[in-house]
């Protein structure tokens, strides 16, 4: 039977051949090829919602559809394959919504703006949702890496879109080559992990997961080239973690992103919200039966996480352009999804990644409409008194502000609490270290509130402070219409999953729980859930979530409090000089760009121009001197030839004497 | 009789006389000379050791190399004339046009 | 041929089989006897045309002998002559076809070189006279007729080299290359007169069964030995008795240069080998006299300096003369790796393919250098810049000498010096071809110069070329497709060379 | 006799070619070069050999007969494809062609002559590839030098002169290295060898025939010989030190000769490596597996690392040569299907990429007359397409999943790291795989140098887009680099069949 399974390669494929249609005939198409990928992603979207349901059903799918390189005489077979469970049906559910919504807001970011290059751009989106898809429903390590390198070509083309300005082509080359940076550990742990296991399916009883667990309980034996199997396993997962520190932006590989905002407004989106940047993250639940494993490694992600999260909080808090900020703040929700991987909070995790899905691509999206307004002006000192302007845009804006804030009811809110709740129980539960990172987590809380408002008020409260900010630019329905469904589900999609209503109701709420809960054996939450116990030896303490999320809670409105007080006035003022010194600390983000672009410029360029300096002289001056010595030594020889027959008859002479007398001693004539 | 080695020796002494010959004249005919010097050495031990070993074949031989010393000579003076008459002069230390 | 046929059959004379030496010398004396008819005719074509013919008759002959196995183990093994003063076996006739073919092809060179020159009877005849020295060279089986054959080839060679009587470079090298070749050939009859005095014979087997009886007079013996050496390093351009070669070939003229540097040399080494071999046999020699030794240091020495000294020449003819010392230090690895009981035939009938390769490769680079001379252009390298572009079908020729040379295939030389360096390591002597192997590499470098030249520099000078004279071309092409042929039909080559030289043990 | 034919009308082509009318002579050479190509596609489809040619497995379209006896061993005519060669064929006929066309822009002189030499030089390599018995395999070997030595010194750059030397020479003495090694290698055989095919002397070898030979024990004996021949096909490869030809030769060679030697004579090394060294004396192989590993690993970082200072773009691919090559290097001592078959498989789509790479940076040259980094930027405004496919070639050489080089890369690292001939070799793999960042840093900075920014030209000629034929056989070459990078089993299949018996064991292992 034609299940809906069938279909999904066509998820991945339909954006594909959209890139396809927008790279070879793009020019003779409508609006540069945009229709073409608005039905495709459309239509991948609808396959998605369709296999949504089917999974929601009871159904899985675990299927190898295409061998990559079958290996001969016992060799590893590469294969690509399908991975349907309740986790990737509703990643790819988010991404091709958001890609959708993406793809229509350029039409108003894009084609009414007058840019060229369209086909460019549409092919490159297409690609990019194609490649996203594919890494999700892959099946295995090798064919995520090979879809995760992928998504990191689009991004290099997309953030470089503007290829004729100076700016856009620098920082796509230092996203692709930071990204690249991470990507070389995780493709040695990819290469890690087949020597290891001999496969590298993420799923079933063959999977490398479940292949590592069976080998510390002692049932399997696998190649730990000489380790203890947990220490070996903890090396694999932690260089596999590479390439999400990476991907995901987390310190210290994060400073390609803010640099990635030179990228059109809706790629931004599409990196932060729902492909690039949400890759890193996926993996890690994808493989997270692996990473249960570990303690070790499950407590780095945790500090890791807590530490981008405060770190990147703390930047954003002083940024002047509203894209700036966005970019720390992905930053530093991605560190809160990271922390709830580590902290044990895989369902929080995973909540935390659908919702900042939503509401960060509701942010940027109403981000890139201000930007239109204000004629692509994008400092947030020039701009207030938008709100009434551009209603719309505000109040989609500002609902997806105070989830970003974490405020309740809003989405944020009950993801983000879930993440530091689960922290904050395992923490307590006997793994202490998991406080460090859930303090750090919390105090980000209070920044986030600060921050997010700070940008609100500057951006659509008070007076305008520019002549382009009295007279915005109006914004079209394919602008309004985006943001409106994203709207809606930055403030709704939280309660899915509140976790603290249902332990004060005793409702069975908590539909993410449930939906993660069932499908793949071994993939589930409740599979996780032991591993945790028995391998990471993570407890929950007995504490309800109430607290927690009060607190929480408090910080994040404290946080916004502050930001009202400061800058909800008809002429704000700068406050940042009551930072003092920390003040250029934060405006040079720690100088954690100058620190690696000092690495490049300043270690590697002078190395590599030594190397070339001692090719030049040394290894080449020997091959040039062997023959400058035999030419010179050549030129000597000839010189016997003096050209008088006299000395050649004195030469003979001495020459045969020589024999003679050489023979003669030898064989002893004499 | 005369041991064998005296004649060697002898022999040897004329050798070496037309060797320091030539390797002291600058005079083309005296290098001629000093060539005919050392074949008659080679004549010496010819004949003499065709009486040690009681066969004709070294006095045979020997008529052979003064017929090509003669031949020899016939040529080089040919070419020595030549040399005279281009570059004016037989001392075979001037002609070094061509070197190295 | 039907009198040859016969030949093969019944017992005929076996002084037929000295034919190809005969008819040489015929030739010659034809030659005389027209000049003489008519002295003022310098009607060279017809006499190039006769000594051509001539010496493509010899070689027809001396081929056919080949084939049909005269001298050899199939019909009866050697045959000796005058009181076996002569020996005609497979080494000679293989020898022989090297002088002959390149006798034609220098005759038919001088045709268009000498179309100026008076005299042009006596030079073919002197020619096809140094020519029948050689072939006798090659059969002489004493030590007497190794003498007087070498003079035969000598002495013509000198009158050869000074033809050019109004040329000062020609007849300094005459002068040179006659003092030179007389203070040898002295040397070298010394060095007989000491061998016969340790052993009381002139005959190659005699001598070798009087060493096998033992002699008590090591030293004497010794040192006629090396004086015997000598004579031989003279004729082969060998350390340290080559000093007459470069100055001999550059002045000479270029075809008389080609005839000396191919075929004379081959002959040198056509008669040093049977000596070697024949009189004095490896396995019958008293202790102390280590002529493989001298060998290979004389090896070497030659290779060496003659690749080294030629890197760095500015004069393309001089470069030749430097570079066919070089391969004397090749071949001479034909006599350097023997050893008691080694593979010697396979080691020496390396040596002799290489120098019938070689007959080809050099006689057609000298014969190039004739062509360039015969239209004025000069002599250095600056002075074949874009000849490849006036001149092409030449120059192609001259590349595939110059490659062929240097060891590169797809031409013959290739083959030739390969096989030669592996017939050495067969024999064990992996250093001798390592040594080789530097050479050679060194060699590219010289001999690309001239490639580098006619095809890649760009041309200066707006001489114009005159016309292309025909049988200069003629020559040079027909070496340069033999040099290509020599590659794919390498076989019969090798094989016979050293199937006759394992006649030899 | 189907060999015979395809390098007898390359041959004949090249003959045909060199007296053609130079205004014809490119067409005319690229419409002949499609008759190899037809044949080498023909032979893959028929294609039946299984197991390696030179341990006893099936030889494709095989001609054995006596070609010449060299005391007492047998040089015979013995041509054959087994899995390893076939796909070099391919590769050698298709890229032969698509240089010719690109050669039509920028060869504007001598035409007959240079289409001529490129058609000699395809049939020489496809000898080279063809060839099952040594003298043979070595006169085409030795044979591909003349016609390179021509393209880069009569149509170079400025220094053209002294890189064809340099390259002419260089290689020349490393053939007289090998071939002394080689040589003394079969004498140790005595006479367990009767001929100088390489199948045979490949099973005495690993029967462990070898005996002493020339004072030196058998033992001894084979390590000196194989440390000759590495050095020998090393240069050719070439690793780290002996390497320092290469660069000259390529910023000097024209284009499509740079096209050719990175695409088709490199390999020539690394084919001859594993031909020899690997498959014949494992043991050696095995026993310097830490020397050979640090070589490779040194050619991987040390060329990246070179190519990093470089600011002429070809220098850049050229060195970034030199670091795909060690990776090759890594495959074969990794002694693994996928290190041995990957290695292999690299070999061909390094081919490929190398050569789109050396084609894109000549077609901007063909413009600009210039390949120095700062002297030129935004190129992408003026030649979209070009720098279309250039990014795309050079993601190829970054390993981006989807094309070919990642399939080799990750086939290396995958073998090299699973390998088992020592206990460092993951460390080594690992340490070699850093290369694929920083091939990234330098391809991207040259990139967003050249072709991004604002445009800016301080040259005198009008840049615009190429002509058609000028990026068809770019396109051509990135349709194949990513067909063979979705589907590498179109080659890997053949290849695992013919490396996997120098993998099982042989009595000399």
């Amino acid at each position: 039977m034609a299940g809906i399974f069938d279909f999904v390669p066509a998820i991945v494929l339909l954006p594909f051949v959209s890139f396809l249609v927008a790279l070879a005939v793009g020019n003779r198409l409508p609006k540069g090829g945009a229709f073409a990928g608005i039905v495709a992603t459309a239509g991948s979207f609808l396959l998605s919602v369709a296999t949504f349901f089917t999974v929601s059903g009871g159904q899985t799918y675990n299927q190898t559809i295409y061998t990559w390189a079958n290996g001969l005489d016992g060799a590893v077979t590469l294969t690509f394959g399908l991975l349907i469970d309740p986790l990737s049906a509703m990643m790819l559910v988010i991404v091709t919504l958001i890609a959708t919504l993406v793809h229509v807001f350029s039409l108003g970011y894009m084609n009414d703006e007058g840019e060229t290059g369209l086909p460019r751009y549409y092919a490159g989106l297409g690609l990019f949702t194609a490649s996203m898809l594919g890494f999700v429903v892959a099946d295995n390590l090798l064919m995520a890496f090979m879809f995760f390198e992928l998504v990191g070509l689009c991004s290099y083309l997309l953030i470089g879109f503007w290829f004729r300005e100076p700016g856009p082509p620098s920082a796509a080359k230092k996203a692709f080559l930071v990204t690249r940076f991470g990507d070389y550990f995780f493709l040695v742990g990819v290469v890690a992990v087949f020597a290891t296991f001999g496969t590298a399916a993420f799923a079933g009883s063959e999977s490398f997961p479940h292949l590592a667990e069976q080998a510390l309980h002692g049932e399997h034996s696998v190649n730990t080239f000489g380790f203890e199997p947990r220490t070996w396993f903890t090396i694999v997962g932690l260089l596999v973690l590479g390439g999400v520190v990476g991907k995901s932006a987390q310190f210290p590989l994060h400073t390609w992103l803010p640099d990635a905002m030179e990228g059109p407004t809706p790629v931004s989106a599409l990196i932060h919200a729902a492909t690039m940047v949400a890759a890193g993250v996926y993996l890690v639940a994808r493989m997270y039966g692996f990473y249960a494993l570990s303690p070790t490694s499950l407590s780095i992600i945790a500090l890791i996480g807590g530490f981008t999260a405060l770190f990147a909080a703390t930047m954003g808090v002083v940024k002047r352009e509203i894209k700036q900020v966005l970019a720390y703040s992905t930053i530093s929700q991605y560190g809160y999804m990271m922390l709830g991987l580590g902290g044990g909070g895989y369902i929080a995790a995973t909540f935390h990644l659908m919702t900042h899905a939503f509401f960060k691509a509701l942010l940027f999206l109403g981000a890139g409409s201000v930007i239109i307004a204000m004629h692509h002006n994008e400092n947030m000192w020039e701009m207030g008194g938008l709100k009434d302007k551009m209603p719309v845009t505000y109040y989609t804006f500002l609902s997806g502000s105070l989830a970003l804030a974490g405020i309740v009811p809003f989405a944020g809110f009950w993801s983000k609490d879930e993440v530091l709740y689960e922290t904050l129980v395992h923490g307590l539960g006997g793994s202490p270290i998991l406080l460090v990172a859930y303090a750090m987590g919390l105090l980000a809380v209070f920044f986030t509130g600060f921050y997010t408002f700070r940008m609100v008020l500057l951006t659509f409260h008070g007076e305008p402070r520019s002549q382009t900010a009295r007279d915005p630019h109006g914004v079209h329905w394919n602008v309004k219409g985006p943001l409106v469904v994203l709207g809606i589900l930055a403030a709704t999609a939280g309660l899915v999953n509140m976790t603290p209503v249902a332990e004060l109701t005793g409702l069975e709420i908590e539909f993410l729980h449930q939906w993660l809960g069932h499908g793949i054996e071994g993939l589930t939450s409740h599979h996780y859930v032991e591993l945790l116990e028995s391998q990471a030896g993570y407890h929950a303490a007995e504490i309800g979530p109430i607290v927690p999320g009060l607190v929480s809670l408090a910080l994040a409105l404290a946080g916004a409090g502050l930001a009202y007080f400061l800058y909800n006035d008809a002429e704000p003022t700068e406050h940042t000089d009551k930072l003092g010194g920390a003040k250029t600390v934060l405006y040079n983000n720690y100088y954690q760009d100058e620190y690696q672009v000092w690495l490049a410029n300043s270690l590697v360029q002078p190395f590599s121009r030594g190397a070339d300096k001692f090719d030049q002289g040394v290894v080449d001056g020997v091959v040039n001197g062997v023959s400058s010595v035999s030419l010179l030594s050549g030129n000597r020889v000839r010189r016997i030839q003096s050209g008088v027959v006299s000395n050649y008859a004195v030469l003979l002479t001495l020459g045969l004497t020589a024999l003679i007398l050489g023979f003669g001693l030898l064989g002893g004539w004499f | 009789m005369v041991p064998p080695q005296y004649y060697l020796l002898l022999s040897a002494a004329v050798f070496c006389i037309g060797l320091f010959g030539i390797l002291t004249r600058r005079n083309a005919l005296l290098f001629l000379m000093s060539v005919e010097l050392m074949l008659n050495a080679a004549n010496i031990n010819l004949v003499a050791f065709s009486y040690v070993w009681g066969n004709v074949t070294g006095q045979t031989f020997g008529l052979f190399t003064m017929a090509i010393a003669a031949a020899e000579v016939a040529v080089g003076l040919g070419i020595i004339l030549v040399l005279y008459r281009d570059f004016g002069d037989v001392d075979v230390t001037k002609v070094t046009t061509m070197r190295w | 041929m039907s009198a040859l046929l016969a030949l093969q059959s019944s017992p005929l004379p076996d002084w037929a089989a000295v034919a190809p030496a005969l008819i040489l010398a015929l030739t010659g004396l034809l030659l005389l006897a027209i000049d003489s008819i008519n002295p003022t005719s310098s009607n060279s074509p017809v006499l190039a045309g006769i000594s051509t013919a001539g010496s493509l008759f010899a070689f027809a002959v001396a081929g056919w002998f080949l084939i049909e196995g005269t001298g050899q183990a199939a019909t009866g093994g050697e045959i000796s002559l005058y009181g076996d003063a002569l020996v005609v076996d497979g080494m000679s006739l293989f020898f022989t076809l090297i002088f002959t073919i390149v006798a034609a092809m220098v005759s038919i060179a001088s045709m268009d070189y000498l179309s100026k020159q008076r005299y042009q009877g006596e030079f073919y005849a002197l020619v096809l006279f140094a020519a029948t020295g050689m072939v006798l060279m090659s059969m002489s089986n004493s030590l007497a007729t190794a003498f007087v054959s070498l003079e035969l080839a000598s002495l013509p060679s000198y009158a050869l080299v000074g033809f050019l009587k109004d040329n000062k470079g020609s007849i300094e090298a005459a002068l040179k290359y006659f003092l030179i070749g007389a203070l040898s050939s002295a040397v070298f009859a010394f060095g007989i007169s000491l061998v016969y005095a340790a052993t009381g014979s002139l005959l190659f087997p005699d001598v070798a069964r009087a060493l096998s009886g033992g002699t008590g007079m090591t030293g004497v013996l010794g040192m006629g030995m090396l004086m015997i050496l000598g004579g031989f390093a003279f004729k082969t351009a060998s350390v340290p008795f080559h000093f007459w070669a470069p100055e001999a070939y550059e002045g000479a003229p270029a075809p008389v240069s080609a005839f000396l540097s191919s075929a004379s040399k081959a002959a040198g080494f056509a008669v040093a080998f049977r000596v070697f071999i024949e009189a004095f046999p490896i396995t019958q020699l008293p202790a102390g006299v280590d002529w493989v030794l001298a060998f290979q240091i004389l090896a070497v020495v030659t290779m060496t300096l003659g690749n080294f000294a030629a890197a760095t020449q500015e004069n393309v003819k001089r470069m030749l003369a430097y570079s066919s010392i070089g391969h004397a230090g090749y071949a001479l690895i034909g006599l350097a790796a023997l050893s008691a009981n080694g593979p010697n035939a396979n080691v020496l009938g390396a040596s002799m393919a290489h120098l019938l390769v070689y007959g080809f490769m050099n006689t057609g680079a000298f014969l190039f250098i004739a062509l360039v001379e015969h239209w004025g252009v000069g002599r250095t390298f600056e002075d074949y810049n874009g000849l490849g572009a006036k001149a092409p079908m030449a120059s192609v020729a001259m590349s595939v000498f110059m490659f062929s040379l240097a060891g590169l295939p797809p031409f013959g030389g290739f083959f030739s010096k390969y096989v030669l360096f592996y017939s050495a390591i067969e024999a064990g002597f992996w250093w001798l071809a390592a040594v080789g192997a530097i050479n050679s590499a060194l060699s590219l470098f010289y001999y690309s110069r001239v490639v580098k030249a006619l095809w890649i520099e760009d041309d200066t000078s707006s001489l114009e070329l005159g016309s292309k004279p025909v049988g200069l071309y003629t020559a040079i092409l027909f070496a340069a497709v033999g040099t290509l042929l020599l590659l794919p039909a390498f076989r019969p080559v090798i094989e016979t060379a050293q199937t006759v030289a394992a006649a030899l043990f | 006799m189907l060999i015979e034919g395809l390098i007898a009308v390359a041959f004949v082509a090249a003959l045909v070619v060199f007296v053609s009318p130079n205004e014809y002579a490119g067409r005319l050479a690229a419409a002949l070069s499609l008759l190899p190509i037809v044949g080498s596609l023909y032979m893959w489809s028929q294609f039946d050999a299984t197991g390696n040619a030179l341990l006893g497995g099936s030889i494709a379209f095989e001609t054995d007969f006596v070609w010449l006896t060299l005391g007492g061993l047998d040089v015979h005519w013995f041509v054959g494809l087994d899995g390893i060669s076939m796909p070099l064929v391919v590769l050698t006929t298709i890229l032969t062609t698509l240089a010719i066309v690109s050669a039509w822009t920028p060869i504007d002189t001598r035409q007959s002559q240079f289409y001529g030499l490129m058609l000699f030089m395809e049939a020489n390599l496809l000898g080279v590839f063809t060839a099952l018995d040594f003298f043979v395999w070595f006169v085409f070997w030795e044979a591909v030098l003349v016609p390179m030595y021509f393209l880069v010194g009569i149509w170079g750059g400025p220094r053209r002169k002294y890189a064809a030397i340099k390259f002419f020479v260089y290689t020349n003495i490393a053939s007289l290295a090998m071939f002394i090694g080689f040589i003394a290698l079969v004498f140790g055989l005595g006479d367990s060898v009767s001929s100088m095919r390489l199948p045979e002397i490949a099973m005495a070898l690993r029967g462990g025939e070898l005996g002493g030979f020339a004072g030196l024990d058998a033992g001894a004996l084979k390590l000196a010989a194989f440390v000759a021949m590495f050095i020998g096909f090393g240069v050719k490869v070439p690793i780290v030190p002996l390497h320092t030809w290469l660069p000259d030769a390529h910023v000097e060679a024209p284009t499509p000769a740079s096209v050719m030697l990175a695409g088709v004579l490199l390999k020539m090394g690394t084919y001859a490596l594993l031909r020899f060294n690997f498959t014949m004396m494992p043991d050696v192989a095995q026993a310097l597996v830490v020397p050979i590993a640090l070589i490779a690993v040194i050619s991987v970082i040390y060329g990246a690392v070179l190519a990093l200072a470089q600011q002429d773009l070809k220098r850049i691919v050229a060195y970034s040569s030199v670091s795909s090559m060690g990776y090759v290097i890594l495959g074969l001592i990794a002694y693994t299907t996928y290190g041995v078959g990957g290695a292999t498989f690299q070999m061909v789509a390094h081919g490929l990429i190398s050569g789109l790479m050396f084609m894109a940076v000549g077609v901007i040259y063909n413009t600009t007359h210039t390949r120095m980094v700062g002297d030129m930027s935004g190129i992408a405004d003026r030649m979209p397409v070009t720098s279309g496919i250039f990014v795309a070639g050079a993601f190829g050489y970054m390993g981006l999943p989807l094309m070919a080089g990642f399939a080799g890369e990750f086939f290396i690292f995958q073998g090299a790291f699973a390998s088992t001939v020592h206990a460092a070799m993951p460390l080594f793999t690992a340490a070699a795989m850093f290369g694929i960042v920083i091939v990234a840093g330098y391809l991207l900075l040259a990139m967003q140098r050249t072709l991004f920014g604002p445009f800016r030209f301080d040259g005198e000629y009008e840049v615009t887009e190429a002509a058609f034929h000028d990026v068809a056989p770019l396109a051509v070459l990135l349709l194949l680099v990513i067909v063979l990078g979705v589907a590498p089993d179109l080659f890997f299949q053949m290849i695992q069949q013919a490396v996997n018996p120098i993998l099982q064991t042989g009595g000399g292992l």
